[in-house]
């Protein structure tokens, strides 16, 4: 349909491969950059997981001769960066990316290409941090990557671990705010007609604060690490303190990035379990408005509390009240939603599937990470808990027993709508419990570990502290969420095989994406649905009786109707073409990355072209294929 | 400009005319020139950095307003900058404030 | 039919046991303190025992809420399983005055404990009066001591009981952070900044601590350890420190070796260490005046004996990686000598 | 960039195109404006903290030559002028006048970070380098971001000189849009630099 006139050179035309790697590496279908986003994430959460094991492996015992202390200061900053960066922040993109266009009825995020731009540049950042292991070792100072000891030279060993570091969350960086920028367009310009803003699924609220947060925080980071690379690289004296420059600087900017990405850590899970809460309850989210405001509300106050990572640093007195009190109060709206959550599952009939117990487990955890956090926000003894083992006990509260439990649990939530099969409930059951055990076995010792005064960040300790029997118990635990992880791979992969068909909507659920087949067309809806109720979907299937009860619409209703249109309507949409320009901008970031450690001007030159050659063929190209 | 009032946010081509536009910029203009002669008045000391403020804020609001057409535009456009202008200000004002009080105590200490 | 509720009611009673198993542990856990030199949750000082009150009154409060909340959780999770309630549930979409008193609740106790904590952050912060002065300075891993006095020393800290001691904190090189769990909480040691903080002990003892600011390669090697004394004890040791090293001539050899001698590299032993009253005048390394009086060394990583001690100057970066000390290549017999001389440096 | 193929997809079904009525492109514009505040926001925040940490080096009354700035500050203010025209050009659909006051708005911008490429060596001369004090390090990434900024944006300029000579930015409502695209970008440097030459420049 698109008029072409003068024919386009071959290095325009866009590609059209339908099958096949080809057309996954061109793809800018959002359920496929989804899918490719989570199996990415994954992999690096099996990477990142191993890490953790060899840590807890060297810290089984006293003076545990297992790995260097080299090779330790490399093992936890890599597990951290991988964990926040390159695990849970892109499988909440994955969920993003194939589930906002479905639940608010659209066909395709905003922007297609971008989206697919974003994917390759976390892909090649990643597999950029990852390349240091082969170039004189991974970074060693910290996923918080404290100056001096990573901006000044000399202080830690190898000369371009921490270039990794800086110059691979810049491209990760790049990443997030292009997603960002595309999703919050998605959401506010893409939702189906009479969607408004109070009708949005909360997962689309959750996604909306998170990508809010990205489009913030991360040029906040982004400052913070060009200061880190020109000190490194050119010699200037930001964070050098001998010539003037403050390290306490980078420790604002980090943190005022920092404490954000803990929410958009956290929020895409609480999205989801107010997704499923309600599914398994059968009954709608208890306090929708007090839900999504509290989300909004943590949102804002979360840009209010960053100095809480600082309460050690000497700020004065005055400072740390006002951010012991600001810290004390973000637990206001995060009680609300545990509280609305409870509410939701009371009254209700509760079904424990899978997804359901993830659900549960999330906020048991999380309740524990909550109350934890409280007891950081009392500066004096904060002094006491800062940099122990308390301290990584309640952030793997957070951010294990919350997010990644709550994304597991988003995982067999939607796993039937994305593969058109169930995961087998056995399987799943036996993963959560098994995780759900280990986790607790894992990271509840840290707590008295820290307790016991146990600082992080060492590779080995002594005898005698009372600190050995817990870090066994530690370490075997994690071999026990490592084995549950076996256990959900191999149901994975079992239940896409042969896992028992699904149908649109195997678990009578509310929201849109489970009005379509399962797997989803490529073009998602057939005809884009007209919205009326907040979970519409139930509403279509369910009407209240007079005591408030659900009972079934007759069949025959629009239902019939949209699966007609759909046979008729398919043919006609046209979806965006295929595209190879966002792979090939993408490309040219790790290359200049590369430039930057080898000081290198004609192969920064190079990336930088491969990278604007990358954006003038998007330019350029057709706006779809040639047609034949 | 009290033509361009009137017009509504779904006609942002309503803009205001080119000769409004240069007019616009001679004005900046002024204002520029009106920020170097008051570097240069000694007698100022303490109101030169409001003084400065006010006219830097009023060339930012005009360049925002109507070059970049937000006073015409959606008014989530707007949103979306103050949104940042506001955020971006109060972080680093208190980063800045954080470091004031250390200097302070710093100071008072050696 | 029957099957699966039972497996179901089991798998819940499996999370009861769970949950009340975790819960006692923890309380338990705190209790054992006899074992664990820092655990603060012992405080023996009048600064970590303000802060430790603090802990208790937020504890108990987070205890309470955990076992109401998990509590309420497992019994909605008991009462509202499917089969059990009667037909469908009813829609309820929320309650305004529930989701209020909700929100106003936890507001209210933490308001409670935010008066409760802020006083105690400025009062912590002040300069107590009558203080001993004393500069910590943190280098790449170790600590060294500078008395008001004129005592220079490493890693250990000698203070007198009841009396606070103020403490400077400054760096050479990283960020690094100051930690004596049961006498004070932590204070970082940043350099181009001066921190303080205040140290009390009430009780003649040894307490442990170490650097709590990842510092690099060997941060988990940078120990310390504050000793106490009754007053007068204190008086006499700075006195012994404040004298000159002793001189023995059965030890000339290891002397000579220190002062002169020139080992791999061209490196010196006076080239970083100090030696009060001697020519030695290194700033890099800890100051030696008294090594030999001290219980450890190398960042309080070893127990102070000549075994140590030799292992030691044979391989420092093998032993305490990335030490600053180099390997100097010694022969045994220098290792001997040397080792003679600087444990007779009491 | 501008991508037009959801555009399509999307006009078929919808005639408003999207649920605000905005454009997506105009939205993310917005967003992305949005988030360069906090990234210019922290830039110039560790500035001020940094502006009288000299050292040894020079201070910032040895090296600034405010009349100097001034007339590049103004040059850059215009530049804002002729981008505003070169879109009041394209909407009335006339490539001509769009041609003209794009390459004028490029040249304004070139000579803008000419005088910058000036000052800078004057300022070396003077003994102020990225590594003589936290003062220089501050000042020359912040407004050396600031001039990769404009440099960007002159590319984008030429780029849509180029896109209008081949005729490749019709029909015009489509090329209009990219042209309001790259000037919002414009404006918001210009209004950067508002910020630096009285916050950095001129602030006692």
């Amino acid at each position: 349909m698109a008029m072409v006139t003068t024919p386009t050179p071959w290095f325009l035309r866009r590609p059209k491969a339908s099958h096949g790697i080809w057309s996954w590496v061109t793809t800018v279908d959002h359920k496929r950059i989804g899918i490719m986003y989570g199996y990415t994430a994954f992999v690096f959460f099996i990477l990142g997981g191993l890490e953790a094991l060899l840590i807890r492996a060297q810290l089984a015992t006293p003076e545990g001769k297992l790995i260097s202390a080299d090779l330790y200061n490399q093992l936890f900053t890599t597990h951290g960066v991988t964990m926040i960066f390159l695990v849970v922040m892109p499988m909440g993109a994955a969920f993003f990316n194939y589930f906002i266009p479905l639940m608010i009825g659209a066909r395709d995020v905003a922007f297609p290409r971008l989206n697919s731009l974003s994917y390759w540049v976390f892909l090649f950042g990643g597999l950029f941090l990852y390349s240091s292991w082969f170039f004189g070792g991974a970074p060693d100072g910290g996923w918080f990557g404290y100056a001096p000891l990573s901006s000044s030279a000399g202080f830690l060993p190898g000369d371009h671990r921490i270039d990794f570091y800086a110059l691979g969350l810049q491209i990760l960086g790049v990443a997030s705010i292009v997603a960002s920028a595309n999703f919050i367009t998605t959401i506010l310009n893409m939702r189906a007609p009479g969607m408004k803003l109070m009708k949005m699924p909360v997962f689309i609220w959750m996604s909306l604060v998170v990508n809010f947060l990205l489009l913030f925080a991360m040029p906040v980071i982004a400052v913070a690490l060009f200061f880190m690379t020109f000190d490194r690289t050119f010699g200037a004296l930001f964070f050098a303190p001998a010539g003037g420059g403050d390290p306490i600087l980078w420790q604002h900017l980090f943190w005022l990035f920092g404490h954000p990405e803990v929410y958009i850590l956290i929020l895409p899970a609480m999205g989801i379990v107010s997704e499923i809460l309600p599914v398994f309850s059968r009954k709608p989210l208890f306090g929708y408005s007090f839900v999504v405001f509290s989300g909004a509300a943590i949102g804002f106050m979360g840009w209010g509390v960053w100095a809480h990572h600082m309460f050690t640093v000497g700020l004065g007195p005055a400072a740390n009240s006002a951010f012991a009190v600001s810290t004390m109060f973000i637990a206001v709206p995060t009680g609300v939603k545990i509280f609305n959550w409870m509410a939701t599952m009371a009254g209700g009939s509760l079904k424990f599937k899978t997804p359901m117990l993830f659900s549960i487990g999330f906020i048991a955890m999380f309740i524990i990470g909550g109350l934890s956090g409280v007891t950081h926000s009392i500066v004096p003894h904060d002094a006491q808990q800062q940099d122990t083992y308390y301290i990584v006990a309640h952030f793997h509260y957070v951010l294990f027993g919350g997010a990644i439990i709550g994304l597991f649990g988003g995982l067999y939530f939607w796993f039937p709508k994305i593969y058109g099969k169930m995961m087998d409930e056995r399987l799943g059951k036996i993963h959560f419990w098994m995780m759900l055990i280990g986790f607790n076995m894992t990271f509840g010792p840290f707590h008295i570990l820290g307790l016991k005064g146990m600082p992080r960040r060492y590779y080995t300790y002594q005898a005698g502290l009372g600190w050995e029997m817990w870090n066994m118990l530690s370490t075997v635990g994690a071999f026990l969420i490592a084995a549950s992880t076996l256990v959900f791979m191999h149901n994975w992969v079992k239940s896409k095989r042969k896992g028992e068909i699904a149908g649109n909507d195997p678990w009578d659920a509310r929201t849109l994406e489970w009005t379509i087949p399962s797997p989803p067309p490529e073009y998602n809806f057939a005809v884009i649905p007209t919205v009326t109720e907040r979970d519409d979907f139930w509403h279509r299937k369910y009407k209240e009786d007079k005591k408030g009860r659900p009972v079934p619409v007759p069949v025959g209703g629009s239902e019939e109707h949209s699966e007609d249109a759909e046979h008729d309507a398919g043919h006609g949409i046209h979806m965006p073409s295929p595209s190879y320009f966002p792979l090939v901008a993408a490309i040219g970031m790790p290359v200049a990355g590369f430039a930057v450690i080898l000081h290198s001007w004609p192969l920064g030159i190079v990336g930088t072209v491969i990278t604007l050659a990358g954006f003038y063929g998007w330019v350029l190209e057709p706006a779809t294929a040639e047609e034949h | 400009m009290s033509t361009t009032e009137t017009s509504l946010e779904e006609h942002a081509h309503d803009h205001p005319s080119e000769f409004q536009y240069v007019k616009i910029a001679i004005f900046l203009g002024i204002v520029t020139a009106l920020e170097v002669v008051v570097v240069y008045i000694d007698s100022l000391t303490n109101l030169i950095v409001p003084i400065l403020s006010a006219m830097m804020i009023v060339k930012f609001v005009a360049v925002a307003g109507y070059f970049m057409h937000l006073k015409f535009d959606s008014k989530i456009f707007r949103r979306f900058f103050i949104l940042g202008i506001i955020l971006a200000m109060a972080i680093y004002g208190v980063v800045l404030w954080t470091f004031t009080f250390a200097e302070r105590l710093a100071g008072a200490a050696s | 039919m029957d099957r699966p509720l039972r497996k179901r009611a089991r798998s819940k009673l499996n999370y009861v046991v769970r949950l009340v198993a975790l819960a006692s542990t923890l309380l338990l856990s705190a209790c054992i303190s006899a074992d664990a030199p820092m655990n603060y949750l012992y405080p023996e000082g009048p600064r970590a025992i303000q802060a430790d009150r603090l802990w208790d009154v937020t504890f108990g409060i987070a205890a309470f809420v955990f076992i109401a909340v998990e509590g309420g959780l497992i019994f909605i999770l008991f009462k509202y399983r499917e089969g059990k309630a009667h037909g469908s549930p009813r829609q309820i979409e929320g309650h305004t005055k529930f989701e209020l008193i909700w929100t106003a609740i936890p507001a209210v106790i933490l308001t409670g404990i935010a008066f409760m904590t802020v006083p105690v952050i400025f009062d912590q912060a002040r300069e107590p009066a009558d203080a001993l002065q004393v500069e910590v300075i943190g280098h790449q891993w170790w600590w060294e001591y500078k008395y008001d006095n004129g005592v220079v020393t490493a890693n250990e800290l000698h203070i007198p009981t009841d009396r606070p001691v103020y403490l400077t904190l400054k760096s050479v090189d990283v960020i690094h952070s100051y930690w004596i769990p049961k006498l004070a909480g932590k204070q970082d040691v940043v350099p181009g900044r001066i921190n303080h903080m205040t140290i009390e002990a009430t009780k003649p003892g040894e307490y442990l601590g170490q650097c709590a600011e990842y510092c690099g390669l060997s941060h988990a090697n940078m120990r310390a350890k504050a000793i106490a004394h009754e007053p007068a004890d204190f008086d006499q040791w700075v006195a012994d420190q404040l004298e000159d090293a002793a001189s023995d001539a059965s030890v000339q050899e290891g002397e000579d070796l220190f002062m002169t001698g020139v080992f791999a590299d061209g490196q010196m032993c006076v080239a970083c260490h100090a030696v009060q009253g001697s020519d030695a005048a290194g700033i890099v390394g800890p100051n030696l005046t008294h090594v030999g009086s001290r219980t450890r060394f190398a960042g309080s990583m070893f127990e102070m004996n000549e075994e140590n001690l030799k292992a030691w100057l044979n391989d420092p970066p093998e032993l305490k990686p990335g030490s600053k000390m180099p390997q100097l290549n010694l022969t045994d017999e220098q290792i001997d000598d040397l080792t003679a001389y600087l444990l007779s440096l009491k | 960039m501008h991508d037009a193929t959801v555009e399509e997809t999307h006009a078929e079904h919808d005639p408003h195109a999207t649920y605000t009525g905005l454009d997506n492109v105009k939205l993310a514009m917005w967003a992305f404006l949005g988030s360069e505040c906090l990234f210019f926001g922290a830039l110039i925040a560790s500035h001020l903290l940094y502006r009288n940490r000299t050292g040894t080096g020079p201070t910032r009354h040895d090296v600034y030559d405010i009349p100097y700035t001034s007339v590049s500050s103004f040059v850059l203010l215009m530049s804002s002028l002729t981008m505003v025209l070169a879109l009041a050009a394209i909407q009335r659909g006339d490539h001509r006048k769009l041609r003209i006051w794009l390459l004028a708005t490029s040249l304004l911008g070139a000579s803008f970070i000419g005088g910058q490429f000036f000052e800078f060596t004057e300022f070396v001369h003077k003994g102020l380098t990225l590594q003589t004090s936290p003062f220089g390090s501050s000042f020359f990434v912040l407004t050396g971001f600031h001039g990769t900024h404009v440099a960007i944006g002159i590319l984008m300029l030429l780029t849509m000189y180029t896109l209008s000579k081949l005729g490749k930015l019709d029909p015009f409502s489509e090329g209009a849009k990219k042209v309001e695209m790259v000037g919002l970008y414009w404006h918001f440097v210009d209004i950067i630099w508002i910020v630096i030459f009285t916050v950095v420049y001129l602030f006692p």
